[in-house]
């Protein structure tokens, strides 16, 4: 099949937001429309990007134009509109296949978000896969879209789950994950970066270990995708899903990777046109990988944007953006202590080990008051338990604020951010 | 200059109004709303159908706690039959403030907490011990 | 909960297309930018809109207005983008949910598109209510995304399907419909319109059967809430599905309406973020609904499309809509066995149980070189199955060419598919 | 005018060369492209592996059958070796003209078939019947 190009950022083309080596966070900003608003008067800081990311001009371009130029359904029309759709569609395939690095786009399924991604795992793998007395071991800081399709699963197979554990500073422990596989767990499914502690988990050492216990092994990389090189084939995973929207790319999009062999045994999810190859009323035939598990018109648009997120990322460089948001961190862990008295911090402390991630709380002060406050002076933060009940009460917190960063964050948001807690503890102690 | 946090909110925050237990309470009901992480106790002591003495317990959030507060001041000394008329908007009257959508939760936790304490006590029957999350929609 | 307006359609507004209570396709086909593009140096004529619609400016910008402006995932932050993007998404909701009738837009689950919808029944209420012999009545006419579901369904419960099989002209058999209703089926699921012949089934009828023979009934909607007046109350629907990208918003969104008993009673079907009310490591309580069937970030910007489409042709009036589209059949199965020497074509003869679909064959050329010669002229059809492999079967015909209109479709575009047919005859019989 | 719809491709769609079906066939397979409905039977009369007689009969579009006349031309009177190692690119120069990813599987269901149908042929041995789909991957 030939792809055509359709508009996006030149292949290996140097931006301008990368110079000498590093990101220009500055010149980044002005890729992103939205960042160049007000909010009640103030410029837009914005660090809730673990919860979805703002998006950029060549994405927001790339869904402006599927509409405007060659809108139509894919894999059907034989027609112009539709030989382009499919074009873009396929093509967006490849390019989020390659960068995440896995060896053949086909084992690439666009999906809504990573909460469907894993969802398809628990009904088409886990169905056929998970029966009474299996056991699936879970990590407990994973955020619900890792705990919950399992819960449902195990409850309705008989199944059991099991947890590794968190020290109190939101380290795995490898030496508890070890006896659990003992028990022979069919699957181990854990998030490569924590949402909430920004903990990166020693994914290929937990994956050797899985595998030579004879387990699959699942990793949500949510939180990995957007922000640390992603490399599905030397983490040694068997299925990877993520999120397109917090990787830059318009909502509704997300992806299952997954190897060949299992997508190929498994049987289909969802049901309808395109996933099939023969239909009869009585019975039906099902397509070749990826499409047999993606049934129904796709979100084409959000798609393509997606593709082009990660041809933009990739313009950057994974390991520029790791540095950056490392550098942030190391900033924020540094300054927050000194500049705002008595805010506590939970998370790894050792920048290597972690994403850009900052969960905190002033003392006596609700984070939803944090929050609040902070909007006021221009400044998104996320309140509540951030998807994590079980890791909040493990770590008995009933909610954190949290400040996440992205590739247009800068040291000047860390500042608005420590200016804006001073606010609010003066407003509260006042 | 922040409109939700005047300053009489933030005084029912710091010091809120008939907050601890009370005795021998007819009535009891723990309420939660799961996305903020916010738990309120509710105890009325009910004596002939009036709501004599009220007391609340819990963490929450300026607004929850304010909103308690003020509501606990509210109702005591009311019939019961018009305390389980009270909405939302009537909460939202107390609390004097522009509640947005995402905040309604807190600002209605209390009261969803003393209805569920009326409605869990058989009128004129004994006081069940009730300890079970209100219902919290979404925190949209 | 105050929804504050967001920019669309004002409420009410007549729009300048509505002319004299009639449309003026050509006033709104300008509202359509991809419309004045040019194909292969022709105009656009777009005759595959049963397939995908094309998208108005109002819903285009709704959606670059979504990412430049206020851009924040929903139902979590407690700031000023958070709160917009809830706002908006919640409104359409209701606006989707207004625009279909339904009582109460809490019953309004957003899904990626009919299929998805329809699975989520299958899933959800299908596994908790098909048993071993539990027959499910489907049609010979309907997409796959109605049949295959449940073909899942049934393999993996043991239940049964039966099929109302249709007349050479394309309508259901309503006398053996009644035979087969007296195996007491759980459920009936039908098509309101037929994607390939057009046909609308008299659903208020097949309701009231299906209901005294005691089952519930499901209805893909996906051919007809872009095309005639739908109200899921006087129809008496139980489940109803669409999807939102035939109806003139984004790709990747649709919806499922069902009633509040119904969903209330249903188990989850995807587990993640936003679905649930309260976590543990071992179990979950559920939210309320429709939440508690949207887990993980949801396509708030195709959500919002669907919204300001679904303002958009209530400004129309549904109404104008159907009435536009039965002249242009009625001038299009006028025109077309006069002009084009041979063609047959397939469907109800009547206008009146006729959606604006078209399909037919030019005897001895095949509808995939049908429709490669008309692309040459810019005129799009489809060629193929249409996802109805088994009524193609029924009616013998190994595939056929489909020309389906939408609101901004004219007189123009069948004059030009006219002239395109008689080209595609000249050179193959040249 | 048109790219696809050349003289000689129309010749060949009208009046395809090795149409019908064969004696005595040591191998035949009915490919099926069920997104299309195109289906073509292939058979092969083999002798001392070299492809000696060849004939195809079904249904299909101008780009499928010309292209199975076309193929049926080129494989006649050459050893199977060489037929088995033939590509997709190899049926698209004989087509000669640029198909687009829609029109792929239009193109290649011939050669498909003819591969289906050795595969299917154990060498010198029996001539089992297969009449089966050939795979058709998606329509793109
Ligand atoms: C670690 C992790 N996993 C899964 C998810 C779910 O992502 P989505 O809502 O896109 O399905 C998130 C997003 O919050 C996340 O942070
Ligand atoms: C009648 C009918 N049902 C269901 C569908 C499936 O729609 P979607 O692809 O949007 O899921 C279609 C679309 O082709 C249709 O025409």
């Amino acid at each position: 099949m030939t792809l055509t190009s359709e508009p996006g950022v030149a292949d290996g083309a140097v931006l301008p937001a990368v110079r000498a080596g590093a990101l220009d966070a500055y010149a980044i900003r002005d890729e992103f429309p939205i960042l160049s608003r007000e909010v009640h008067g103030h410029r837009v800081v914005y660090l809730d990007s673990a919860s979805t990311s703002q998006k950029p001009r060549a994405v927001i371009e790339a869904v402006d134009a599927f509409y405007r130029e060659y809108n139509a359904n894919v894999h059907r029309g034989i027609y112009e509109f539709g030989e382009r759709s499919t074009n873009a569609y396929e093509r967006a395939r490849v390019e989020v296949a390659r960068f995440i690095n896995a060896p053949d786009s086909h084992e690439l399924i666009f999906t809504r978000n990573a909460t469907e991604a894993i969802n398809l795992v628990a009904y088409s793998w886990g169905r056929r896969n998970i029966g009474r007395g299996d056991a699936i071991v879970l990590t407990e800081m994973e955020h619900h879209a890792n705990l919950v399709p399992w819960q449902i699963l195990v409850q309705e197979r008989d199944g059991d789950l099991e947890f590794i554990p968190i020290t109190d500073d939101g380290l795995l422990r490898l030496d508890v994950y070890e006896v659990l596989l003992r028990v022979k767990p069919k699957l181990v499914a854990f998030t490569h970066v924590s949402n909430t502690l920004g903990t990166i988990n020693p994914v290929r050492e937990m994956v050797d270990m899985a595998h030579a216990a004879g387990a699959l092994v699942l990793i949500d990389g949510a939180q990995a995708v957007p922000h640390v090189p992603v490399d599905v084939q030397s983490l040694g995973a068997d299925f990877y899903a993520f999120s397109g929207h917090k990787m830059l790319a318009p909502m509704g999009s997300g992806a299952l990777w997954a190897r060949r062999e299992l997508l190929e045994a498994m049987p289909p999810f969802l049901g309808g046109g395109e996933m099939i190859r023969e239909v009869h009323l009585r019975r039906s035939d099902f397509n070749d990988i990826p499409w047999k598990f993606e049934a129904g018109t796709p979100a084409v648009a959000d798609a393509v944007g997606l593709g082009a997120a990660a041809q933009y990322l990739r313009g950057l460089g994974m390991d520029h953006v790791r540095d950056h948001e490392r550098d942030l961190l190391a900033y924020a862990l540094d300054v927050l202590p000194r500049e705002v008295p008595g805010i506590e911090l939970y998370g790894p402390l050792d920048v290597d080990q972690r994403g850009g991630v900052v969960p905190f709380n002033l003392p006596g002060i609700h984070p939803h008051d944090v929050a609040q406050v902070l909007d006021r002076f221009g400044i998104a933060v996320r309140a509540g338990h951030h998807c994590t009940m079980p890791l909040h009460e493990r770590l008995e917190l009933a909610a954190t604020a949290r400040a996440s960063f992205n590739v247009y964050s800068t040291r000047d948001d860390i500042d608005a951010l420590v200016a804006g807690l001073r606010q609010v503890q003066t407003i509260f102690e006042g | 200059m922040d409109d939700l946090y005047r300053d009489y909110i933030l005084e029912h925050y710091r010091r809120p109004h008939n907050f601890g237990v009370i005795d021998a309470p007819t009535a009891t009901y723990e309420g939660a709303n799961p996305l903020c992480g916010d738990r309120i106790t509710m105890q009325l002591g009910v004596t002939n159908g009036v709501v004599e003495r009220v007391g609340f317990t819990g963490r929450g959030c300026a607004i929850s706690q304010a909103s308690a507060s003020l509501l606990t001041d509210e109702i005591k000394g009311k019939p019961l039959v018009e305390v389980t008329k009270l909405r939302v908007d009537d909460v939202l009257d107390l609390l004097g403030i522009e509640i947005s959508p995402a905040r309604l939760k807190c600002a209605t936790l209390s009261l969803d907490t003393v209805q569920h304490a009326i409605a869990d006590d058989p009128p004129g029957g004994g006081a069940p011990n009730a300890t079970r999350a209100a219902a919290a929609e979404t925190d949209a």
